[in-house]
């Protein structure tokens, strides 16, 4: 057990709080800074496309976990940032000019889609969401002469001083940069008036109001900032990717990176990263066991599909606070060892009520 | 007042321990109901009296103890099914069903029911308690007030015609005129149907003179138990439950003094 | 103190075939607690929602210091100076007691979404000034205890304060408190009485109050109005009100119950 | 007459958006979740549907009562096994299980070693019979689905207004706590109503497979049933149907006088314009909370 | 030392749809593919070295493509891509194997990009659906005397393909579309389109479809009497079209390549192979497990050319000699460097009775040059 005794408010403030804290982190860093030295070109890849979710979970996390909005439209951010990028990118734009282009246009669709979350919540801003999704992705499949329509679009290299930074560790280190850059913001945000405004939302609307928040102002402002993460890391997938295609957005995509925080664990940032993980390391971990499967179930067409579902219904079913809830449970495990007890984080019967009264 | 003929124990705690996560909000509470008699539980804020009450309708599952209530175990149950062994219970905080109506907020408390024309004979009776609720029969419930949610909470926990009625602070919010009116409806339901009543009140003076028999819990621990009479006469419920001192609970002083159970 | 705060002219509200509030004029003046009774949907709650602007009047005006705020936006009422509390609590349940405060500190921002997003030393400047805005309310109202529990596991007079300490932190000139004492006990209705006191006496504020308390509503308010069906009753100072014939058959009933120790 | 046949298309079309709608009705007005495995529970309805009258080879009207039997006990079976251990729990969370639910049904259908990734046919007895009106043709299909929803609506409307069971339904999805403390048995409730609304999903299997087919895939068409839902209010069971009619009769027209795509976001044009100038639905309650 | 190949073993990556919409043909690539190596390895292998086929599932999904790609290619380092079936999931693979000098070896799609622009390791064996149609539909409209000719078609890639084929091969005749109506993928509907066809009087409709559409759009047409011909492409060109449609897909023609291998086929090799795919899978195989077996028969016969010592530059060497016909009777191979594909050759078929019979054999369309 650590007990910290507070004696100035900025304690509270302060990005770290203890040099535990300090520790953990630093080592963290230095692992992912480490990282490309060990691993190999695929793994690579995946290790740059998971910090391209994390982005986005963090995001995502804003919106759904800290602003209680739902979003089954994600994946239209992501689209707008990826093709702005791409389309940019062939321009010719240098690059740190293109993807802060992408994610300013993202924002700007962000306000569009949040537009319907000043009228309707809940349930209905998922339907809402998803239907702007859904017309994004005809759009984008309509504007040929632009996005190359379903035929898809190659997208070039990033060129940066002269470098390439196409694959590779330049590009993870890219990566990596926007995803601390990403955090930095998140956690800054959340521990300043905007993010006690966006949890007051998230809480309730109608003494946030009282309280003097614009509830207009604040949503549009959580969904802009969100699908701003969200273009940008469409802008570092278009990279990764490296060809784009209307449906590689769906509705079906928006709701694999909803299951990525649900999964991780809603209202948390560490949740955001768990993620992002377990989305992108699931697949390889499923191709990983497939040899120790009787070969009839490995070659199993639904086998993937199943397993995600199965491991998103067991998330909810035994650790509804994701994969960041079993992760403080071990933690204070370790914390409290020898005094543990049993009952402790024993669920207690819940009751729903209703949405509809908010 | 002349005590009931107090039976058998209706419900009956026996060491029971409930928490919200980590956090103890009940520590061993023993306590028996006699059947027919009305009991109440008084305490300050936060010492537990509504988890009791939560713990005993198996809303919240005890950790350690046994619930017994006519003589079967009904801890964690489900508490639908306790409600059809003859309990009910008039939560804190109202819980009504916003988006039905009146009239079927006080239907769905007979749910458990189905003699048709007791219910509706039952139905009047609630009405004619309060006569809001019937003119207002056709409102959604969360589009009254307070109060008159607090009325239809109370009406529909009658309207299952329980033998045993749990009520949580059931004059919260009322108007002094009708918290008097509750507390003679409390006395009348017992006496003429013979419902035994459980009852946890912030206004000591009026559950103190209504109940029969008293508990006094601090902290999630019984700390006295007597008849209400008795009750009545400690110096300490007298400072702290009844506010009987000239001037206030504490005259001008601003700090608190140790309350001393003896 | 010359001049009004508040003034209400002629206020009506109506709800379909419901006239909840019917011209209703009142004046509080700056530094006074001025409460309304009434019973039980008697239309106290609405005026509450007309003046914070949830509702919108169907005819009459409001007015704050001469200015007319009756169709002003719900969001600018707190910047306007005019915080309320709840009465079935509206607090945000899954942050701290310190959050809670922190928000409704929010009119007082001197930041931007960009500056936080990096967070510079004026963000950190303006956050710490903000928490010892919000530490002086803690101290005043004895929350420290609490200051890091999340709301939801609160109990219920607890929460009341939070939502005393959150209003309080808008820094208000006028302050609606909606049955503040109901679900207190006797000494904690007077803990609330003090804060009254104080928050009048050294803060400033005016408070508006609607309570069923008599012997808190005695004590603390200046002037009190009576309200019934949406009419008002009876306006005056507390104890002529409370002996108005109108009152005590619609709202008071018998006297107060003594509890004489036998 | 061009406009008149592909109204009545439309209608067709709309009957099998509103039969799935009622389905995310009942669950929704019942337990204030939405199920985004409806589609998927439709599916499995109608490979059962596909089971009873290939394999067993039963009359055709057998084979509608058995899928509905068959398609309910899963239902049931769902509701028991993941959804009663987080029943209370935030709607949300719910919600994933479905998404997740809907995952695995649809990877689990491919892996039973007959059905797998292929395309079924399932036969019916009228099917490829029109009728001609004068220049206007009906298929028998289009009939048999119209009337079908019309008295299933009717049923389940009558149920949710008359019926003791159907006004706790409605209680138990506005304040959970309240219905326990009523005797409510809301657990049975929620494992009734996923039963009903899974034998419903059946019946929509089952009609719309000679227009479709039978496949593994055949639930997604369920994303069009959300907009249908909403439009009609959510809450509203004659809501859901008009809900389909108007996304199928929109989809009809616009399919033919607009230009190309716009059939394929009509619905998602159409219940955009609802929520920005009804958000409520044509027939939803406005719900609002008093403080 | 190449990629994937030791001296006892060749590793051969292929992507298939094994989950998404067009699974059933993913599952039927792999398996003839599947079949090919066993019995290939069981015989000994090539020059030594056995065989091993790796499969990654892409759920027809381009993103997934990419992955599975990057995978194989760096992670389980394959010698070549084999099979891969889907335009935009090749679209998405192929750099990432260019990069690594990993061949696409007879993608399972008709789209010129497999083959144009022409480069070294591109290798395809799929007649495109533009030159299907240019080819034969011409042969249709003469033949039948046809005036109006309309499209429905996919709103994809795939759909646009067909369409600007059925296109270039009116402008042959001064004619064009006089209506076209298009839908999106998994479109379970199509009223609104067969409706237009109605009314723009088309007596031949071209069909950018696949299955379920195909039979979607034949069952509407008949229920508001488009009395037309039909004509797709080797998308549509599958068992299931007569076995879903039954009735309705009576006299409706399909361009063909590899006949469907029916269990009945008059030539006894394909009968008795049937039979030991039967025996092996435990089901009937289609004209994609005739794919697969042809991609892997032509793999086997390019390498052994090769020679012993296997790298990428002696196969691609050994590609640019000509090949003949297979037990599918296909029409052989003459890649070049300048010429990527193997022939340009088309038949059509008909459905007739529940089953597809050949109406007019093999076109010879011109070797592509763009
Ligand atoms: N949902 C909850 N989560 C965590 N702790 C809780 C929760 N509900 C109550 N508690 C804690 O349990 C203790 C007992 O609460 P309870 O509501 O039973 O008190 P009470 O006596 O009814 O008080 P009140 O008079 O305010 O209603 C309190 O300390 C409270 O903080
Ligand atoms: N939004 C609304 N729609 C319809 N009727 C309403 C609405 N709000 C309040 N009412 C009705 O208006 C009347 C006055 O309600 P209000 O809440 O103001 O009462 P109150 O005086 O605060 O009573 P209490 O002391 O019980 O809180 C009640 O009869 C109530 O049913
Ligand atoms: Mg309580
Ligand atoms: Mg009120």
């Amino acid at each position: 057990m650590r007990f910290i005794f507070k004696t100035r408010y900025e304690q509270d403030i302060n990005l770290i709080q203890h040099n535990g804290q300090l520790f953990w982190y630093g080592l963290l860093i230095v692992a992912l800074l480490a990282i490309p030295a060990a691993a190999s070109p695929y793994l690579l890849t995946q290790m740059s496309q998971m910090l391209i979710y994390t982005i986005i979970a963090f995001g995502l996390m804003l919106l759904a976990g800290f602003t209680g909005q739902m979003s089954l439209g994600h994946a239209a951010f992501m689209a707008v940032g990826a093709y702005t990028e791409a389309v940019l990118a062939i321009a010719g734009w240098p690059f740190f000019l293109s993807v802060a282009a992408s994610g300013l246009l993202a924002a700007i669709v962000g306000v569009i889609i949040g537009l319907p979350a000043l009228r309707v919540k809940g349930l209905y801003l998922g339907i809402a969401t998803l239907a702007f999704g859904t017309i994004v992705e005809e759009v984008i499949a309509r504007a040929e002469h632009v996005t190359g329509g379903n035929a898809g679009l190659m997208v070039p290299p990033i060129q940066l001083f002269g470098l390439r930074f196409a694959d590779g560790p330049a590009f993870y280190y890219l990566c990596l940069g926007f995803a601390i850059a990403a955090a930095l913001v998140l956690i800054n945000l959340l521990r300043s008036p905007t993010g006690r405004a966006f949890v007051a939302i998230r809480d309730s609307e109608i003494s946030a109001q009282s309280m003097g928040v614009h509830l207009a102002t604040y949503k549009t402002l959580s969904f802009s900032i969100s699908a701003a993460f969200a273009g940008v890391a469409g802008a570092l997938y278009a990279h990764n990717i490296r060809f784009l295609s209307p449906d590689q957005f769906t509705v079906v995509q928006s709701i694999e990176l909803l299951m990525m925080v649900v999964i991780g664990g809603l209202g948390s940032i560490h949740g955001a990263a768990f993620g992002a993980i377990f989305l992108i390391a699931l697949p390889q971990v499923i191709n990983a066991v497939k040899p120790l499967m009787p070969s009839a179930l490995a070659e199993a067409t639904g086998l993937q599909p199943t397993i995600f579902g199965m491991m998103l219904i067991l998330t909810v079913l035994f650790e509804p606070l994701g994969i960041y809830g079993a992760w403080l449970k071990l933690k204070a495990y370790f914390d409290l060892f020898p005094f543990y007890r049993k009952g402790m984080f024993r669920r207690q019967k819940a009751f729903q009520k209703s949405d509809r009264l908010k | 007042m002349t005590a009931p003929v107090l039976t058998e124990p209706i419900l009956t705690l026996a060491n029971v321990e409930a928490a919200y996560g980590a956090v103890k909000a009940i520590r061993g509470v023993s306590l028996s109901v006699a059947k027919g008699a009305i009991v109440t539980v008084l305490g300050a804020n936060g010492a537990g009296k509504t988890t009791i009450l939560k713990t005993i309708s198996g809303i919240l599952d005890p950790q350690k103890g046994a619930i017994t209530f006519k003589g079967e175990p009904i801890d964690r149950r489900d508490p639908a099914e306790i409600v059809r062994r003859g309990l009910s219970h008039s939560p804190e905080g109202r819980e009504v069903f916003p988006l039905l109506s009146v009239r079927n907020n006080l239907l769905m408390g007979a749910f458990t029911r189905s003699d048709r024309d007791e219910i509706a004979r039952d139905l009047e009776l609630v009405e004619s308690y309060f006569p809001i609720l019937k003119e207002r029969a056709d409102q959604e419930a969360g589009l009254l007030s307070g109060g008159q949610q607090q009325m239809l909470a109370i009406s529909r926990a009658l309207m299952s015609r329980p033998d045993l009625l749990l009520l949580d602070e059931p004059s919260l919010g009322l108007s002094p005129k009708l918290t008097q009116d509750i507390f003679s409806i409390v006395k009348r339901v017992n006496r003429e149907r013979g419902v035994t009543i459980l009852l946890v009140e912030q206004n000591a003076a009026m559950a103190l003179e209504t109940a029969d028999f008293g508990y006094i819990l601090e902290h999630g621990r019984i700390v006295m138990e007597d008849s209400c009479a008795k009750l009545r006469d400690k110096d300490d419920v007298k400072e702290f439950y009844l506010g009987l001192k000239d001037v206030g609970v504490r005259g001008h002083r601003r700090w608190k003094k140790k309350k001393m159970w003896r | 103190m010359s001049g009004h705060l508040f003034e209400a002219k002629g206020i009506s509200v109506q709800f379909g075939g419901l006239r909840a509030v019917d011209d209703v004029s009142f004046t509080v003046a700056k530094g006074e607690v001025f409460t309304i009774i009434g019973p039980n949907g008697a239309g106290k709650t609405t005026v509450f929602n007309i003046i914070s602007r949830i509702y919108d009047a169907t005819t009459g005006t409001i007015l704050l210091e001469g200015q007319d705020i009756t169709q002003v936006a719900p969001h600018r009422v707190a910047s306007l100076g005019i915080a309320r509390t709840f009465q079935n609590i509206e607090l945000f349940e899954h942050a701290t007691v310190l959050q809670n405060l922190l928000i409704g500190a929010h009119i007082h921002r001197t930041t931007n979404p960009l500056t936080e997003a990096l967070f510079l030393p004026s963000v950190r400047r303006a956050e710490v000034a903000l928490r010892e805005h919000v530490e002086r309310i803690i101290d005043l109202l004895d929350l420290a205890v609490h200051r890091d529990s999340m709301v939801a596991g609160l109990p219920y007079g607890a929460r009341k304060v939070v939502e005393l300490g959150r209003a309080l932190a808008t820094k208000p000139k006028l302050l609606l408190l909606d049955e503040p004492s109901s679900g207190l006990n006797v000494e904690e209705t007077e803990d609330m009485a003090f804060w009254i006191e104080d928050i009048t006496k050294d803060l400033g504020i005016t408070v508006i109050m609607v309570e069923h308390d008599m012997t808190l509503v005695s004590r603390v308010s200046d002037r009190v109005l009576a309200m019934n069906q949406g009419r008002v009753l009876a306006l005056g100072k507390p104890d002529e009100v409370q002996r108005h014939p109108a009152v005590i058959e619609a709202y008071i009933g018998r006297p107060a119950l003594e509890v004489v120790p036998t | 007459m061009q406009i008149v046949q592909l109204v009545i298309s439309g209608l067709a079309q709309g009957c099998i958006y509103g039969l799935i709608a009622l389905g995310f009705v009942l669950i929704y007005k019942a337990t204030e979740t939405v199920n985004f495995a409806q589609g998927e529970l439709m599916m499995i309805g109608a490979f059962a549907g596909l089971f009873a009258a290939t394999t067993l080879g039963l009359p055709y009207w057998l084979v509608i009562l058995a899928a509905m039997a068959a398609t309910a006990l899963i239902g049931l079976a769902i509701e028991r096994v993941v959804l009663q251990p987080i029943l209370g729990h935030p709607a949300f969370s719910i919600v994933m299980v479905t998404i997740g639910l809907s995952y695995m049904a649809r990877g689990l259908v491919t892996m039973i070693p007959v059905v797998g990734t292929d395309t079924h046919a399932l036969p019916v007895p009228f099917r490829g019979e029109i009728f001609r009106l004068g220049t206007l043709v009906i298929s028998a299909e289009h009939i048999v689905i119209i009337a079908a929803t019309i008295v299933l609506c009717g049923l389940l409307a009558a149920m949710f207004h008359y019926t003791k069971v159907g006004i706790a339904m409605q209680a138990m999805s506005q304040n959970q706590l309240a219905a326990y403390y009523m005797g409510i048995p809301v657990k049975r409730l929620s494992g009734l109503i996923w039963g009903i609304s899974a034998a419903v999903a059946a019946i929509a299997g089952i009609l719309l497979a000679p227009l479709t087919f039978v496949h593994a895939n055949m639930g997604l068409i369920g994303i069009k049933a959300f907009p249908a839902a909403v439009i009609g209010g959510f809450t509203s069971l004659p809501g859901a149907i008009v809900g389909g009619l108007i996304i199928g009769v929109v989809e009809s027209l616009a399919g033919f006088y607009l230009m190309e795509g716009f059939k394929d976001v009509a619905a998602f044009v159409v219940v955009l314009l609802m929520l920005v100038f009804k958000p409520t639905g044509l027939f939803g309650e406005t719900a609002r909370k008093k403080v | 030392q190449t990629q994937g190949v030791t001296p006892t073993q060749i590793t051969l990556g292929s992507i298939q749809d094994l989950s998404g919409p067009a699974a059933g043909y993913g599952k039927q690539i792999r398996s003839g593919l599947q079949m090919y190596f066993d019995e290939l390895n069981a015989r000994g292998g090539i020059h030594g070295r056995q065989v091993r086929l790796i499969v990654e599932d892409n759920a027809y999904d381009p993103r997934k493509a990419l992955l599975a790609a990057q995978k194989l290619v760096n992670s389980d380092r394959i010698f070549m891509m084999i099979g891969h079936l889907g335009t935009a999931q090749n679209m998405a693979a192929m750099p990432v194997q260019f990069e690594r000098n990993v061949p696409n070896f007879m993608p399972v799609t008709a789209a010129r990009e497999m083959y144009l622009p022409a480069q070294p390791l591109k290798m395809a064996f799929a007649t495109a659906y533009y030159d299907q149609l240019r080819t034969m539909l011409p042969e249709i409209v003469k033949e039948r005397a046809l005036k109006r000719a309309c499209v429905v078609y996919q709103d994809d890639e795939f759909g646009l393909e067909v369409m600007r084929g059925g296109e270039a091969a009116l402008a042959t005749l001064n004619q064009t579309f006089v209506e076209r109506a298009s839908y999106k993928r998994g479109a379970t509907e199509f009223s609104s389109q067969v409706a237009r066809l109605k009314a723009a009087n088309c007596d031949l409709v071209v069909m950018g479809t696949i299955i379920r559409e195909t039979v979607g759009v034949l069952a509407e047409a008949k229920k508001i009497g488009l009395d037309a011909v039909f004509v797709a492409t080797s998308a549509a060109y599958t068992h299931l079209i007569p076995q879903l449609g039954g009735p309705v897909a009576e006299g409706f023609y399909a361009v063909t390549t590899t006949a469907h291998p029916y269990p009945d086929d008059p030539n006894p090799a394909i009968r008795e192979w049937a039979v030991r795919y039967k025996a092996k899978f435990g089901e009937d195989p289609t004209v994609f497990s005739a794919y697969g077996w042809q991609i892997g028969n032509l793999f086997y016969e390019a390498a052994v050319k090769a020679g012993q010592d296997l790298t990428v530059e002696s196969f691609l060497r050994a590609m640019e000699t000509p090949y003949g016909t297979d037990l599918f009777g296909s029409q052989g191979c003459a890649i070049t460097a300048q010429n990527r594909l193997c022939n340009n050759s088309a038949r059509l078929s008909q459905v007739r009775n529940g089953r597809w019979v050949i109406t007019r054999d093999w076109v010879h369309g011109a070797i592509p040059t763009h």
